[in-house]
């Protein structure tokens, strides 16, 4: 065994303690002395880190959990300390979370509600998880933030983009770092009327679940306040691979924009098939045909490969942005995995870090302290600028990127360029919005 | 008009790559009577050796260009591939972005020997178990296959584009008199259509004229009789096992540039491809053909918006409806032989 | 008035005449073979009295009530029970067991949800299948699995299951056919045993003269799906029509 | 005992024992132990067990017995947890009257698609159920999200229309699931030393139902009903032509495995008041079919092995990750430590599919009954090495056990 402690390996070591849980959790009970649900009473304190090994998205968490480790060790002084050295707030000092060595679990949602769920619940029940992060989907956001609601535990969103995350389905113990359809709406409409013009008619292809509709639905509204018109949305089955015959009626239709709203898989077929169709090499109404996908991510990007070229989209982050956060993050990332993150990653870091720093504001991990001092927090210096956790929804407002397929990428990582950065006034909403409206967060439950 | 040809177009299509799988299915089922889950899998080994032999084109070795930088700062690595730099870019080029009709030849020798083990090393077993047996044995096959491919590739989709000359799209519509961009249709579908038809004519004549296909045809009627004859039919039968799995592989090889390949891209097509068998008929290989050209168009028609408007979600659901209407009114599928399997 | 009238029973497939114009009486408590050589429409004939077959005209009558469109369960319920050419029992269970079955459905009917009895508690029905068992020699046999024995004693098996259900028709498809001639002979002396313990009504058809000749009262003679001749079995040895299509072909 | 003969009596008395020590026994290991991380004896996991121990239970009856091989039970499973869920958003957080429904409302659903499915037999069968099931669950992730809320599933929300109870609690959040007043999710811990233990209201809940189920379907096992779906799988000719209409009992299995499924989700759904619709998907069909072969078709206890087997891995190999491997190794010399995680990390967590789908060729290949089969070998060796002399007497048939 190797005597120094600073190797890699030596950090993993000793953050590894992780998986023989801690002492006597408190569980889904009132019958424990516990003040909160899985109180940590050791020297240490577990996070969740729930994220797809397994299906589609399985390349996705892990890159989330590569940006897990890397907060851990960050949290527990280890590395350069990361974001910790840009970071608006002060108080985490390296020395763990209150004093509390960080030690985490691993989890698989499989991107399905109820493994998600599953594998949750095991981490709360039997590792003593404080905290659960992590996921690609909203489906699985909405449903494990329920449970963590119910257990009383803080839940960090990790990828989710739905509106209803936020906005029907919001939660008292659940927060979300990440954008939503509506901003990308919104950040996307002025750099496509500056690009396209406000003379354009849409057409739709729409995920037919719900996150795809609230997409489809956040962005025909910003579109149409342009002054285009939407020719017609359809929707497509989750299960399809193949969308040609989606595609194919596009051009028929006498639309010169076609807006896709899919994610992973499905936006790699339907973006690579739109593109074989020659779509891209058309000209209707006397203008160029144009793509449009609202939601992209570089993993999405690197699956669809060429055919991403010049097509426009919206991200949380990307790496390529020159601000010190930024900058700091993809040294510390890139230095100890060899690549850029991806925003993903971003979003996951930024999130572990913005739990650790409300536990030592609050001074406590009971949720309702922590969730007190996440809400109406401003802080920067996490790459996306200054940012507001709204304590209305747990929504984090913050500017949105408009970005681009490169046209001459240098590696496979850079694949996109920053179009325009959308300040967060002008993606901020009332949290009534319709498209939010119906929800409730509830009162916080500290589980016991 | 000019939307319902475009649709039996994109039917047509999605029918060849039903119907190449379910060929292979129904030829191991009608030959060796096993339920084989693991053939989706041999379909998604198939594109990788696309992806496989694009990545082995595109073996580079690196430059640094002290001018540029990478995302660190430290100065940009150029990546430049040995094929280039030893046959001059234009050669070198051209090569690597023909991989994928070139991995047609790679893969067809690989399909076949990974046809052979998987009969000779596991299948041969289960010939006399029963179907439930073979589902759980191939199964458990389809996931170990699909979870290397996961643990060298990755689970994203993996970029494997057409050649340049075979991208862009044909203006069916022009040609037929209609106005322009009513009929579009990229130039790689009818090339997959055309590979499709190729294969599968191949696969019949080769049935029809050799004295080998006679044999086999005996056998799928008759084993035992064939049997009796001194004619090792069971040599035979590996040889059919690895013809099905070079017909997955090649519907798979050429697959690659229409849909980024994954490594889960056989499951989504398993259950489709053994839906498309039964509805053919168990063992008819005419019938998977037909049924994969049905099914397609089907599938096709049913997400036209027209036909959406009338039956929401019709396209979700159209191709298990239409199983269970010919189940119930046609037990023995389109053209399924009577007896087998009818019980 | 036989226990089993067919009269004027045709059945097409496609071009070829498979019956024309069968009428066949089977006199109650009589053994009656028909015979005939392959093709003759004998299996076409027994899957039209067993309600596989439907045919195109005629009627087919049980004990005074038609068989015609009924399924063959419900025709068993009528009191048919049939012995197939390729002895047919449930080769997944205990010799027992499949002696119990037939018990069960005659006692219970074509359906009942027994769910909670036990079945080796039923004693009446397990003593019922044991002194058949011992009727047929097989008591010592009866925890095999039935599909290990040999192919005699599954018709021995098959035979008793039939009669477990106290049937008053029963047909026999070809009994002895591929058997040993010791196994033939062994079931032509159940079967005569059986005709003369019990009150049956046995139809047989079958190939091997041996056994018409052994077993039958009367005899049907069949031909291209019509019955040439119908007479004691003295008489149709002798008959010359016989001879020429039947007989003689088989000499 | 039970009016079950004495063989199944002891069968079902050590299945009970080993579900009442649950806790104990799947907890082998002190929390702060390394090997903490195979302990499987928390209330999600043990609840888990048991209740795909009833799924696969109730799919044997069908598949065991009949020998028609479904593969859309996870419809039924679905549609269960539909129904408990929208109980307790409409009518009370009492489990008993969603419980009620799913297994109703399930028999229904089972009713409707047997009824049409069992027109076929053979892969035909499996094809149609396949369909159905297929078709539900598209449905349910796209068309019919009013009714089940699509790809997030089926959760309670605050505003809720609870006839018999409240929207929500005095302090605002969602009430829990109970057993008139017994909270599902009440959990009493005992620590014992360095071993902790955990005792959960759900888990015995499920366990009691489980047990029920198990006896019920010993019961079917060994009953001439019973004895007809045997009958059925064996010669279906036969069957008819022993006047008995095979039609009927294949409904009546499938209807009750059917039942059974939906005893499932409605469980699961009481456990955790959510219903994804990926519950109905036809990979969870597969999965029950893979624990009931993998455990033993036709046999009582098979299944429940199998269910067990399965989940265990999904949630305890998917947990293992890099670090901790790191920790298990770490005591051995650096340049072996790193070979050794080397060559264990694809077959654990994100690889735990891996080693799932090589434990399901090696079981079939070598253990053509399944795990149970596994324990008869185990046994008869042990037998042998006690009782040389004896004869063996295994040409007599031996009964499903």
């Amino acid at each position: 065994m190797s005597k120094s402690n600073l190797t890699r390996r030596g950090l993993l070591k000793t953050s590894a303690v992780a998986g023989a849980g801690v002492a006597l959790p408190t569980i889904f009970t009132a019958s424990s002395a516990a003040a909160y649900m899985n109180e940590p009473t050791g020297s240490s304190v577990t996070l969740g880190f729930n994220v797809p090994q397994s299906g589609p998205y399985a390349d996705e968490g892990a890159d989330e959990l590569r940006a897990y480790e890397l907060a851990v060790e960050h949290l527990n002084g280890g590395g350069d300390g990361g974001l910790m050295n840009t970071f608006s707030s002060k108080e985490l000092d390296g020395n763990g979370i209150l004093g509390k060595k960080v030690e985490f679990v691993t989890g698989d949602t499989q991107t399905k509600s109820d493994a998600a769920r599953a594998s949750a619940r095991s981490m709360i029940e039997k590792d003593g998880a404080i905290m659960i992060t992590g996921g690609s989907s909203s489906g699985v956001a909405v449903a494990v933030q329920d449970l963590c609601q119910s257990a009383g535990v803080i839940f960090m969103a990790g990828l989710t983009h739905s509106n209803d995350t936020t906005g029907k389905d919001k939660k008292a113990n659940g927060f979300r770092h990440f954008f939503n359809a509506y901003m990308s709406g919104a950040a996307l409409a002025p750099v496509l009327q500056s690009l396209y013009g406000s003379d354009r008619k849409a057409y739709h292809l729409t995920a037919d679940y719900t996150w795809g509709w609230t997409q489809e639905e956040s962005i025909v509204a910003a579109t149409e306040a342009l002054g285009w018109e939407t020719v017609n949305t359809v929707l497509t089955p989750l299960a399809a691979t193949d969308f040609s015959s989606y595609i194919a009626p596009v051009m028929n239709s006498g639309a010169d924009v076609l807006v896709l709203n899919h994610y992973g898989g499905n936006m790699v077929n339907s973006l690579t098939n739109a593109v074989q169709f020659g779509l891209r090499e058309k000209e209707v109404n006397g203008k160029n045909f144009e793509i449009v996908v609202p939601l992209y991510s570089r993993l999405m990007a690197r699956g669809a490969g060429e055919n991403v070229k010049g097509i426009l989209g919206s991200t949380n982050w990307h790496w390529s942005l020159q601000d010190e956060g930024s900058k700091q993050f993809v040294k510390s990332f890139g230095e100890k995995y060899g690549f850029p993150p991806s925003q993903a990653a971003q979003t996951c870091y930024a999130q572990t870090l913005l739990y650790a720093d409300a536990c030592q504001r609050a001074g406590t991990f009971n949720p309702c302290g922590v969730a007190e001092a996440l809400e109406d927090f401003e802080f920067d210096g996490l790459g996306n600028g200054p940012t507001l956790y709204r304590a209305a929804d747990h929504q984090c407002f913050k500017d949105v990127l408009v970005v681009r397929g490169k046209e001459n990428p240098t590696s496979e990582f850079d694949l996109l360029e920053v179009v325009e950065v959308t300040p967060a006034a002008q993606v901020t909403y009332e949290p009534d919005h319709p498209m939010f409206a119906g929800g409730n967060l509830g009162s916080c439950n500290p589980g016991s | 008009m000019d939307a319902i040809i475009l649709q039996i177009l994109n039917g047509l299509d999605k029918g060849s790559a039903y119907a190449l799988i379910a060929l292979g299915l129904t030829l191991i089922f009608g030959t060796l009577g096993v339920v084989n889950f693991a053939h989706g899998a041999l379909f998604m080994i198939g594109a990788f050796c696309a992806v496989t032999l694009s990545r082995i084109l595109n073996l580079s070795f690196e430059i640094v260009d002290e001018s540029r930088t990478d995302f660190l700062g430290n100065p940009l690595k150029f990546k430049t591939t040995y094929i280039e730099t030893w046959l001059g870019p234009e050669m070198g080029g051209t090569i690597i972005e023909w991989a994928v009709p070139l991995a047609i030849l790679f893969s067809i020798p690989i399909m076949i020997a990974i046809g052979f083990i998987m009969e000779r090393g596991l299948i041969k077993h289960f010939y006399k178990r029963p179907h439930a047996d073979q589902i759980l044995v191939t199964f458990g096959l389809a996931i170990v296959l699909q979870e290397i491919i996961k643990y060298f590739y990755g689970a994203n989709p993996i970029p494997t584009p057409a050649p340049s000359a075979l991208t862009g799209s044909l203006d069916f519509g022009e040609l037929l008199g209609f106005q322009a961009n009513a009929v579009i249709y990229p130039y790689w579908r009818l090339v997959y259509f055309v590979f499709a038809a190729l294969i599968i004519g191949g696969v019949f004549a080769f049935l029809q004229f050799t004295t080998f296909g006679m044999v086999v045809r005996a056998g799928m009627a008759d084993r035992e009789t064939v049997g009796l004859l001194g004619i090792n039919i069971d040599r035979r039968f590996t040889i059919m096992f690895g013809i099905a799995a070079a017909v997955a592989g090649l519907a798979g090889v050429m697959y690659a540039p229409i849909n980024s390949p994954n490594y889960h891209m056989g499951m989504d097509f398993l259950v489709l491809s053994f839906v498309v068998v039964v509805v053919g008929g168990m063992g008819s290989l005419p019938g998977a053909v037909l049924a994969g050209f049905l099914l397609g168009i089907l599938e096709s028609f049913a997400s036209m918006n027209e036909v959406k408007s009338i039956f929401p979600g019709i396209d979700q659901i159209v191709i298990y409806l239409v199983a269970i209407i010919i189940l119930l009114t046609r037990p023995r599928g389109l053209m399924g032989r009577k007896g087998v399997m009818e019980d | 008035m036989g226990i089993l009238e067919v009269k004027n029973v045709n059945k097409r497939f496609g071009g070829l005449q498979a019956l024309g114009d069968v009428n066949l009486s089977v006199a109650e408590n009589s053994c009656h073979a028909i015979i005939g050589p392959n093709g003759a429409g004998k299996s076409t004939l027994l899957n039209v009295l067993v309600g596989k077959l439907i045919p195109d005209t005629g009627s087919v009558m049980f004990d005074g009530q038609s068989v015609l469109g009924r399924k063959p369960y419900e025709i068993n319920q009528m009191g048919i029970s049939r012995v197939f050419q390729t002895p047919e029992i449930f080769g997944d269970l205990s010799v027992l067991e499949n002696m119990m079955i037939p018990i069960f459905a005659k006692r219970d009917g074509s359906f009942r949800m027994h769910a909670i009895e036990r079945s080796d508690q039923e004693k009446e029905v397990v003593e019922k299948a044991e002194s058949l068992l011992e009727d047929l020699n097989m008591v010592d046999k009866r925890h095999f699995h039935s599909a290990s024995m040999s192919r005699g004693d599954k018709r021995r098996l098959e035979i008793g299951m039939c009669l477990a259900q106290s049937p008053r028709l029963l047909l026999l498809d070809e009994p002895t056919a591929g058997m040993a001639r010791a196994d033939t002979n062994n079931t032509i002396d159940l079967l005569k045993q059986i005709k003369d313990e019990r009150d049956i009504t046995i139809a047989i058809i079958e190939h091997d003269m041996h056994v018409v000749f052994s077993l039958a009262e009367r005899i049907t003679v069949l031909a291209q799906g019509t019955p040439l001749v119908e007479d004691t079995p003295e008489k149709i040895k002798g008959h010359p029509k016989v001879r020429e299509a039947y007989l003689g072909e088989a000499a | 005992m039970f009016g079950l003969d004495k063989k199944d009596t002891s069968l079902l008395i050590i299945v009970a024992a080993l579900t009442m020590l649950a806790p104990f026994l799947l907890n082998p290991f002190p929390a702060e132990s390394a090997m903490a991380q195979f302990n499987a004896g928390y209330p999600d996991l043990m609840q888990r067990f048991v209740i795909f121990g009833i799924f696969a239970i109730g799919f044997n009856i069908l598949f065991g017995l009949t020998g028609y091989l479904s593969f859309g039970h996870a419809a039924f499973l679905g549609v269960g947890s539909y129904s408990a869920v929208w109980m307790f958003k409409l009518l009370s957080m009492n489990v008993v009257p969603a419980i009620l429904l799913s297994v109703v409302v399930a028999g229904v659903f089972a009713l409707l698609i047997g009824f049409v499915s069992l027109r076929r037999s053979g892969i035909y069968f499996s094809i149609l159920t396949l369909a159905f099931a297929q078709m539900s669950f598209n449905l349910a992730y796209s068309v019919l999200t009013p009714i089940t809320n699509g790809e997030t599933g089926l959760q309670l929300t605050l505003n809720d229309p609870r006839v018999l109870g409240v929207s929500s609690t005095a302090d605002g959040s969602i009430p829990v699931t109970n057993l008139f007043g017994a909270e599902m999710r009440a959990t009493y811990e005992l620590a014992l030393g360095p071993w902790n233990f955990q005792f959960n209201t759900g888990y015995y809940l499920s366990a009691i139902l489980m047990l029920l189920s198990f006896y019920l379907a010993i019961r079917i096992f060994r009953s001439p009903f019973g004895m007809m779906l045997r009958a059925v799988k064996s010669n279906q000719t036969r069957m008819n032509y022993t006047g008995l209409n095979s039609r009927p009992y294949a409904l009546a299995a499938f209807v009750i495995s059917g039942m059974y499924a939906g005893l499932a989700g409605g469980l699961m759904a009481s456990m955790d008041p959510l219903a994804g619709a990926e519950r109905m998907q036809w990979t969870a069909s597969g999965e029950v079919v893979l624990m009931t072969i993998l455990g033993g078709a036709g046999t009582l206890i098979g299944p429940v092995l199998g269910a067990g087997f399965i989940k265990y891995f999904e949630n305890i190999f998917s947990k293992i990750n890099e670090s901790i491997l790191h920790k298990w190794f770490a005591f051995m010399p650096d340049g072996l430590e790193d070979t050794l995680i080397a060559l264990v990390y694809p077959f654990i967590g994100k690889g735990w599919h891996l080693t799932l789908g090589i434990l399901f060729m090696l079981v079939v290949i070598f253990l053509p009954g399944g795990l149970v089969e596994g324990g008869q070998r185990i046994g008869r060796l042990f037998r042998r090495k006690k009782s040389d002399e004896k004869s063996d007497k295994s040409s007599q048939s031996t009964p499903a056990e």
